[in-house]
């Protein structure tokens, strides 16, 4: 394995009552690779993200984490601290916290019982906040409990939440679902600025969204991949037509 | 082998008596007038003349006596039998049975019996009524001669063997015949023979005649102690099945007090402090049904609990469904303030029916069918644990239908998943709420109706199964209603096993310990539900 | 108005209030009779009921407020031991009075407390003696409920068949948790213990609420009373009422008073109960004639002391004698216990008890165990110049501060 | 037809709806536009009865429903797919379409075929819990669910979100069949403008509460609705 | 943080009361004669020491029920554990003054033939010990408990119960008079604490004054923990668990901490109160009791502290006033006002008055609790 690879999935399967959800799947993200991962619905795109996160255990093969860390014995809140930040497909947010404390808890900072309990927030992380609502336009929202948000508003607010942790690799699962074809692109935007620094894995039905990325393209089917390269390359695929793109 | 026949010495007395006074032998009629004087192991003795001079009209006497229903006149000593029929008491003969008409309640004294002139009288109505043409009362009788194991009665219950044509009769005579022959002073050869009879009974009754004996020396005790190690090993292996059945039989209420709470509770996510008050509520309508029914028409009392059933049903539904639309209705979304007010609930329902019924405990009787017990093999199955057991899986096979197989449970399953999108599919959810928790509820009085049977009816029933109940469900994982099926059978055994190796008090320590563990590993109970649906 | 007040510390609800209702209505019933019949030192007397609702500490606030709040004369009350316990202090640093109906497990003489129910002495013992001359007993079962009445009691009694020469193996002991409901183990355990050939009994110390459940399963695995008998301290009127009894016709239950007791003092107090209940099924028992020879020993004890004084009564009341209603007179003892008759009784199928045997005199009730290694040596005499509830008679001390 | 006149609804003192007036005709797809956070989904569910009106009035078919509860108003033939999917996750797939039998005649309680025909994927996944699917097939569900009932109004709130390319496209031609039957109206919310636009018969753009620009598909003008879409 | 901004104002007030009451009891029981109309009765002073503990016990369920959603139905098993540290102790004081005037035995073991004292005995005789025990025993039972149920992630209605279950196997453990803690009538006849009678008036205003120095220390040490950033996390777990995970928290360790804080300030309430009712026995920890304190603190308010301890001292005290007031009926009345309560103000009795403040001058709208598990 080189060492530029971040992320390693050799030969994970994992089904469900007797359904393969993943079948067989490897996949190597590098360091600073951004990939979309794009799948007919029931693919598995969801479930991989559950397994790389520690959420579901795979039956079988292996989840690397840079050089030899096995993330299959890593549980949620290992992975999120190794520098695995995740949005989920359906926003979800500490609905009874204010925009502002969502931004709050989701900064990078000390995690322990001890470190939270005598922590005092600082000035720096302050202005963070401050430059994250603006990014995510909820500033004139920050006092307002997120549960009042709207749906894509709260789909924002993920995104801020995803960007404070400022993990090594962002799993993006549709984040532009429910946004305006405008938001969309700025939020392409935001993710190509990110990639580089960090890795980012991206889940999106939104062909324009995805072209917008200009990434290497994944193509899952049936728990396992199917296609991959270019946007262009895979959508001339007539399997993924077939499958996924419809005509 | 002492010990026996200190059981029987006055019988052993009243023949040395009857034997060397043949001629003075008194009349019946004297000897009656005799029975309410003396201490009570003189008038044991006074039974066994009684029985001695064979006059048939001594049955009923000694019987009327054994009842406690032989009374003499305060006015002139007369002793007469007794009979209370509603408020009024009629005298008769008690040796002729003929009617002497009406008497005041304060007219008669009583004829004091205890437990050891009871016991004389059995045996000596039980040599009495050997062959009497009934066999259910020979079968009482040749019992009586078990128990009382009287060396004397050989030779009568040799006779009634030779008459004897119903099987089981004859058995316990053979028995009984085994042990007078035990305590006579028989050959060896007869007493190996009457310890071999005994020993085939492989019974508790059995052990008790043979244990004695094993403790002796000599061949016949030798025979006895191998016979008592058989029986012992036979009941090491009955005692499991015995434990299993006691294990079901708890499992079945513990599972009729869960199973309306695993609807409230389980499936509409409502914690529902007031369960148990419900399960009162079912047994005082028990109570009142049958109080009516005794008032009324007291033929009918065996039909009490098939007419309190669905009474119950219907009274404790009723108070479920007022419960809901008066105070649940308003706290969907806001599950643990639900605890709050069916707390309150609870508390007015617990002083509502001491303000009306009293603090004490009310009397619901078991009907015939629901008394007594039945030998299968050496185990003892009592018939109202037996139908408690088979009525719990008709509700629960009922329920479970209603719930899988019925639009209106899927209807119930829908509104308690997502209130707001079930309406918008045009389900009726304040019906449906208030019908599922009128179900549960409706349950929960149903599982009144059978506790009224094993239990007391006092305002406090709710209170003893409220825990009980919820561990069940939560033990077999809440919103399935297999696993308050399978919770309550597995705590009903697992308790039982451990009752007789720790008592029954470090039992439920146990169980308690365990169920805590057992959550460790199954953090959502046994029936546990998995998956994405569960965490959405 | 000027009235003497009486406390009645009663659970009105709660686990208790099964059995102590009835209590708080006795004492009602004897309050008003009383007021009819001129009250007490020309004053009439006033009730002052509370509920303690069956929460132990709560006992002793509800005792504080009588004493302290209502200041009342006495106080009659309580049934659980450790109801009683809880309130002691209270009395205690108060010098209020109480009167205390119940069967308890003794051990205990305090100076402002008076034990008008048996101590184990003047039920326990007396009915196995029964047991033992009349049944010819051999082998024993000696079930309760798992706290300190019976534990205590069991112990004592043991202590007593081992001294009578019963052997260990004849001795079954078995505990159960309150509410215990479900019978089966241990009924069939008993008659496995009864069938080894020697005549069994059960001494039962089974409490409240467990036995409904407790007598329904002897009646269906059959357990005749002429086989093996049972013989209970907690069980009365009241608790047969929950029952159907004809299938329990022959078990005993001892106590110093059965509603069936055939005197003029008991028809007129039932009729009176009657009367007042407004009931004509309800029935009487042995704690409530206890508060009807305590409520009248303390009336009789401020009559002689011409006041209501707590310190004048404790004086005035030792030596006082009152009838009872089983036909004699009962009186106060020295160590605050009361002599009273020993009754058995065997359960009818009416719901009554049938009294098969009495002492032929009256037994004192003794505050400490002859049984007990600790407290053989114990006396109590709240008589001066000696004034102690537990005198070592060895030492010739008063052990303790309860001075 | 769906009449709405002019209603206002808050979220405590926020208000959030100001004034909106919307119409839906039988054969017609009305389709409502706006930013995130504008009030789509809060007329949504003024519409079926989740939220109440503080004024205004909602008639459907001449009658005012504005005061009935969510199921009277779906006995009425209003049936909706809400924003969030909101399946019924532990009732199986079968379950869930079931539940639109709750107003049906006993002869009508069946999936009509279309359902099928639309999303292949439901009838494997029949007996699978609805909380198990993936995103995109819980929205197909959502979708099926209210056809069941056999609407007469299908309010529809953002349908294509999380569901892959081929079929949303069927899901635009399973609209305008439906919308070609001509017995039922469709309101429908969606930000994916072009999908919106093709479909579109009537259209309002929504921003902070009020409608800012309507008008039927002839005469719509797309940078101006473009222009209401963009921060 | 500084003290300033712990006491918001709504602690400000409640604390400020209890400052009042603190000073003005021990002066109306001490120093007013009797038959002053301020003379508080020493019978008051011993129940409002009563309510005081059972108000931190409410602050203590609060902080993980309200602050962390864990619905502990065994917190009555702390307090119970507390109180019997502490019982022990008194017992301990006793001495040779017993009934038996056995110098080494509680009179409960010489009646029942004990020969020695049980090794957990040891070390009781000593104040500090005990005191220790009280806060290190409950303590250390969170621990455990809390160790193994959040690892394996019970949580909910499953927690609630097995927290019940615990309570309710203590209870019938300490039934068990081999258990040694004397049984059913659990420890009583008590005498003195550190050389104080304990029936004298100035030791039971002491004491009084220790419980709201008690209430008052654990009130500002919940806010404390509530107001710092680990409180935001213990909301955050409460209303969304997985979520917190995956942001890096490792749940289990946050409740655990709360949950062992939340049990020695239940310990310490227990410590306190022992004395002052003058019994400790297994009823504390019968399985109502611990709903009981669930009651309080949804009646006063949930996830507010300062609510917990009101509706702690409303219950008590309307217990205390119903049962003498209308002992035949009071159920009733009790019943009936949980119900109302629930019906018409569903903040609790502080989110009520709040409500009716702010309705008159409105301001900031405080956080809402939100009900998430059941
Ligand atoms: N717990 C489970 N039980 C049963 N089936 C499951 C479970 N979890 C996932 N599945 C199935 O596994 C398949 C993969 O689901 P997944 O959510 O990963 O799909 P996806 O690629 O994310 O789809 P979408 O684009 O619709 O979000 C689906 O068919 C789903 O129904
Ligand atoms: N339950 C609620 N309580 C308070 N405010 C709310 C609530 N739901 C929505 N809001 C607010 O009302 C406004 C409108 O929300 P709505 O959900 O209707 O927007 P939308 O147009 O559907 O947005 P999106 O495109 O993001 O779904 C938003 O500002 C939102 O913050
Ligand atoms: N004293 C009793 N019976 O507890
Ligand atoms: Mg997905
Ligand atoms: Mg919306």
């Amino acid at each position: 394995m080189s060492e530029k690879t971040q992320l390693y999935l050799n030969g994970v399967s994992r089904s469900f009552d007797g359904f393969k959800a993943i079948n067989n799947l490897s996949l190597i993200i590098e360091r600073g690779e951004m990939r979309a991962v794009i799948g007919p619905n029931g693919a598995g795109k969801t479930t991989m993200m559950d397994i790389i996160t520690g959420k579901t255990r795979p039956d079988t093969g292996e989840v690397i984490w840079g050089e030899d860390t096995d993330l299959t014995k890593v549980d949620e809140a290992g992975s999120a601290r190794l520098g695995i930040g995740r949005k989920f497909q359906k926003p979800t947010v500490f609905e009874t916290h204010t925009v502002e404390d969502n931004l709050h808890l989701s900064l990078k900072a000390d995690r322990s019982v001890f470190g939270t309990l005598f922590h005092r927030t600082t000035d720096a992380e302050r202005a963070r906040v401050d430059e994250l609502l603006d990014l995510v336009r909820l500033t004139a929202q920050r006092d307002d409990l997120a549960g009042d948000l709207s749906h894509g508003q709260k789909q924002w607010l993920e995104i801020g939440m995803l960007l404070a942790q400022d993990p090594e690799l962002l799993l993006v699962d549709e984040p532009a679902a429910g946004m305006t074809d405008a938001e969309t692109m700025r939020t392409a935007e935001l993710l190509r600025d990110i990639a580089g620094k960090h890795s980012v894995v991206v889940v999106e039905h939104d062909m324009e969204f995805v072209r917008a990325l200009g990434c290497k393209v994944t193509v899952l089917h049936q728990g396992a991949v199917l296609a991959d390269g270019s946007l262009d390359h895979v959508s001339a695929n007539p399997e993924v037509i077939e499958t996924y793109l419809g005509r | 082998m002492t010990r026996l026949t200190s059981l029987f010495a006055p019988i052993l007395m009243l023949l040395a008596l009857v034997t060397a006074l043949p001629g003075a032998a008194a009349t019946l009629e004297e000897l009656m007038q005799r029975l309410p004087q003396g201490s009570y192991d003189d008038r044991a003795a006074l039974v066994m003349e009684i029985a001695a001079t064979g006059d048939e009209r001594a049955v009923p006497l000694l019987e009327a006596l054994g009842e406690g229903d032989l009374q003499e006149l305060k006015s002139d000593g007369t002793l007469v039998r007794v009979v209370k029929e509603g408020k009024t008491y009629t005298a008769y003969d008690p040796l002729t049975g003929e009617s002497l008409g009406e008497i005041g309640r304060r007219d008669g004294k009583k004829v004091k019996v205890n437990n050891g002139l009871r016991r004389a009288i059995r045996s000596a109505l039980g040599i009495m009524t050997l062959r009497h043409p009934d066999p259910a009362k020979r079968l009482e009788a040749a019992e009586a001669a078990f128990k009382s194991g009287d060396p004397d009665q050989l030779e009568a219950l040799d006779a009634a063997l030779l008459a004897e044509s119903d099987r089981e009769v004859a058995t316990v005579l053979g028995a009984a015949r085994a042990v007078a022959m035990l305590n006579s002073d028989a050959t060896e050869a007869d007493q190996f023979e009457a310890v071999t009879t005994i020993a085939a009974m492989g019974n508790q009754d059995a052990l008790g005649v043979l244990l004695p004996l094993a403790a002796g020396e000599g061949p016949v005790a030798e025979a006895a102690a191998d016979a008592v190690a058989d029986i012992e090993r036979s009941q090491k292996v009955w005692g499991l099945a015995q434990n299993v059945w006691y294990g079901l039989s708890l499992g079945s209420v513990l599972m009729l007090a869960a199973i309306g709470l695993a609807i409230t509770f389980g499936v509409m996510g409502v914690i529902n402090m007031a369960h148990g008050e419900l399960i009162m509520v079912g047994a005082y309508t028990t109570f009142v049904v049958q109080e009516f029914i005794r008032n009324t028409m007291p033929e009918m009392f065996g039909w009490s609990l098939l007419i309190a059933a669905p009474l119950a049903f219907l009274t404790a539904g009723a108070v479920g469904v007022a419960i809901e639309r008066g105070i649940v209705r308003h706290l969907y979304g806001r599950p643990l303030e639900t605890l709050l007010a069916t707390w309150g609930v609870s508390l007015i329902l617990q002083q509502t029916v001491r303000s009306i019924f009293g603090p004490n405990n009310r009397e619901v009787g078991n009907p015939d069918w629901m008394s007594g017990a039945f030998e299968l093999g050496q185990l003892t199955i009592t018939y109202n644990r037996l139908w408690i057991l088979v009525f719990s899986l008709i509700v629960f096979a009922g329920l479970l239908a209603l719930l899988k197989r019925t639009p209106m449970g899927l209807q119930m399953r829908a509104v308690t998943q997502n209130r707001a999108m079930a309406a918008d599919m045009g389900i009726r959810t304040g019906w449906v709420d208030a019908m599922t928790f009128g179900l549960g509820a409706g349950i929960a009085g149903l599982a009144g109706v059978a506790l009224s049977q094993i239990d007391n009816v006092s305002p406090n029933l709710g209170q003893s199964y409220i825990v009980d109940s919820f561990m069940v469900v939560v033990f077999g994982g809440a919103g399935n209603l297999w696993g308050a099926f399978a919770g309550a059978f597995t705590l009903g055994v697992a308790n039982k096993f451990l009752e007789p190796v720790a008592g029954a008090v470090l039992a439920k320590i146990l169980v308690l310990v365990f169920i805590i563990l057992f959550i460790q590993k199954r953090p959502r109970g046994l029936f546990a539900l998995k998956g994405r649906a569960v965490e959405a | 108005e000027d009235t003497i007040k009486v406390g009645i510390l009663h659970s009105l609800s709660g686990t208790m209030a099964i059995s102590e209702t009835t209590l708080k209505d006795a004492m009602l019933m004897l309050i008003e009779e009383q007021n009819k019949n001129g009250g007490l030192l020309g004053k009439q007397l006033e009730a002052v009921v509370v509920d303690p609702a069956s929460d132990w500490p709560l006992f002793a606030e509800k005792a504080r407020e009588l004493l302290e709040v209502h200041e009342v004369a006495a106080v009659f009350g309580n049934w659980t031991s450790v109801s009683r316990k809880s309130v002691l202090p209270v009395f205690e640093e108060l010098n209020g009075l109480l009167f205390y109906p119940v069967q308890y497990e003794g051990e205990e003489s305090q100076r402002n407390v008076f034990y008008t129910g048996a101590a184990p002495n003047q039920q326990a013992i007396p009915a196995v003696d029964y047991l033992l001359e009349n049944e010819g007993v051999e082998r024993w079962v000696l079930a309760g409920t798992d706290y300190v009445y019976p534990r205590t009691t069991n112990k004592i009694l043991e202590a007593y068949l081992k001294s009578l020469g019963v052997a260990e193996e004849d001795i079954m002991i078995n505990y159960t948790p309150f509410g215990h409901s479900d019978w089966q183990t241990i009924v069939s355990d008993i008659k496995a213990f009864g069938s080894a050939g020697k005549k069994t009994a059960v001494v039962s110390t089974i409490n409240g609420d467990a036995n409904v459940p407790f007598y329904k399963e002897l009646g269906n695995q059959g357990v005749s009373a002429e086989d093996i008998p049972v013989v209970a301290f907690s069980v009365g009127e009241e608790e047969l009422a929950g029952l159907d009894t004809a299938p329990l016709v022959g078990h005993l239950a001892a106590w110093n008073y059965f509603m069936s007791v055939d005197t003029e003092e008991n028809d007129e107090f039932i009729e009176a109960w009657h009367g007042f209940i407004g009931d004509e099924d309800r029935v009487t028992n042995d704690p409530m004639e206890a508060h009807y020879i305590g409520f009248n020993m303390w009336l009789k004890a401020v009559e002689k002391a011409g006041t209501t004084d707590a310190d004048a009564v404790i004086d005035s009341i030792i030596g006082v004698s009152v009838p009872n209603l089983s036909g004699g007179f009962s009186a106060m003892m020295p160590n605050h216990h009361i002599t009273k008759p020993v009754l058995v009784g065997e359960i009818q199928d009416d719901g009554q008890f049938d009294i098969v045997w009495e002492t032929t005199g009256l037994v004192a009730g003794d505050a400490w165990s002859d049984y007990l290694p600790d407290s053989a040596n114990l006396i109590a005499d709240w008589r001066a110049p000696m004034s102690c509830g537990n005198f070592d008679v060895a030492k010739g001390q008063c052990g303790g501060v309860s001075q | 037809m769906l009449d709405v006149q002019s209603i206002d609804l808050s979220y405590g003192a926020a208000p959030t709806l100001k004034g909106i007036s919307v119409a839906a005709r039988p054969g017609r797809v009305t389709c409502v536009l706006g930013r995130n956070g504008v009030g789509k989904t809060s007329l949504l569910r003024a519409v079926v009865g989740r939220e109440p009106i503080t004024a205004g009035a909602i008639m459907w078919n001449g009658e005012d429903i504005s005061r009935l509860r969510p199921d009277q108003r779906a006995a009425r033939g209003i049936a909706s797919v809400p924003q969030g999917r909101e399946i019924f996750p532990l009732l199986t797939v079968k379950e869930n379409l079931e539940t639109g039998y709750a107003n049906l005649p006993r002869s009508e309680r069946y999936v009509p075929g279309e359902v099928f025909e639309l999303f292949p994927v439901l009838k494997d996944m029949l007996a699978r819990r609805g909380g198990d699917l993936s995103g995109g097939q819980q929205q197909q569900l959502a979708i099926g669910r209210a056809l069941v009932t056999r609407p007469k109004l299908l309010v529809l709130d953002e349908p294509t979100e999380g569901i892959q390319p081929s079929i949303i496209k069927d899901i635009g031609r399973a609209i305008t069949y439906l919308r070609g039957r001509g017995d039922m109206a469709i309101v429908l919310v969606e930000q994916y403008f072009e999908f919106a636009r093709d479909l579109a018969d009537d259209y309002c753009v929504m921003d902070r509460g009020e409608i800012v620009l309507s008008g039927t598909r002839d005469t719509m003008v797309e940078d101006d609705v473009r222009r209401w879409l963009t921060v | 943080m500084s003290l300033t901004k712990l006491i918001d104002r709504r602690m400000g007030i409640f604390l400020g009361l209890l400052f009042l009451v603190t000073v003005c009891v021990p002066l109306g029981n001490l120093v007013m004669s009797p038959d002053s109309a301020l003379h508080v009765p020493s019978f008051a002073v011993a129940l409002m020491g009563k309510y005081l503990c059972y108000a931190l016990l409410a602050v203590a369920l609060d902080l993980v029920w309200g602050y962390c959603g864990i619905l502990s139905l065994g917190h009555g098993a702390f307090f119970a554990l507390g109180g019997y540290a502490m019982g022990m102790h008194l017992m301990r004081e006793i001495g040779d003054r017993g009934v038996y005037a056995n110098p080494d035995l509680p009179d409960f073991m010489v009646f029942l033939n004990w020969d020695r004292l049980p090794w957990f005995w040891h070390g009781f005789d000593m104040f500090w010990f005990a005191a220790i025990m009280a806060l290190v025993v409950p303590g250390l039972l969170a621990f455990v408990f809390g160790w193994f149920a959040f690892r394996s992630r019970v949580t909910g209605v499953y927690l609630s119960i097995i927290t019940q279950a615990m309570t309710y196997a203590l209870m019938l453990a300490f039934f068990r008079n081999e258990m040694g803690f004397g049984g059913n009538n659990g420890l009583t006849d008590f005498k003195d604490v550190l050389g104080f009678d304990l029936q004298s008036d100035a030791t039971r205003v002491g004491l009084f004054v220790c419980s709201a120095l008690a209430l008052a220390g654990g009130l500002l040490l919940s806010k404390w923990i509530t107001a710092s950033k680990l409180g935001k996390v213990l909301v955050s777990i409460r209303d969304a668990e997985s979520r917190t995970r995956f942001l890096g928290y490792r749940v289990e360790g946050y409740k655990l901490f709360v949950f062992v804080v939340s049990a020695m300030l239940a310990g310490l309430a227990g410590a306190l109160y022992t004395p002052q009712v003058g019994i400790i026995n297994p009823g504390e920890f019968s399985p109502a009791n611990s709903i009981e304190i669930v009651i309080w603190v949804a009646l006063g308010g949930r996830g507010t502290l300062v609510g917990a301890a009101l509706g702690a001292i409303i219950v008590a005290l309307s217990k205390t006033l119903l049962t003498g007031w209308i002992p035949e009926i009071w159920l009733f009345a009790l019943g009936a006002m949980f119900i109302l309560v629930t019906l018409y103000l569903p903040k609790g009795v502080l989110g009520f008055i709040e409500a009716s403040r702010d309705r008159l001058r409105p301001k900031a709208k405080a956080a809402p609790v939100k009900e998430a598990e059941a």
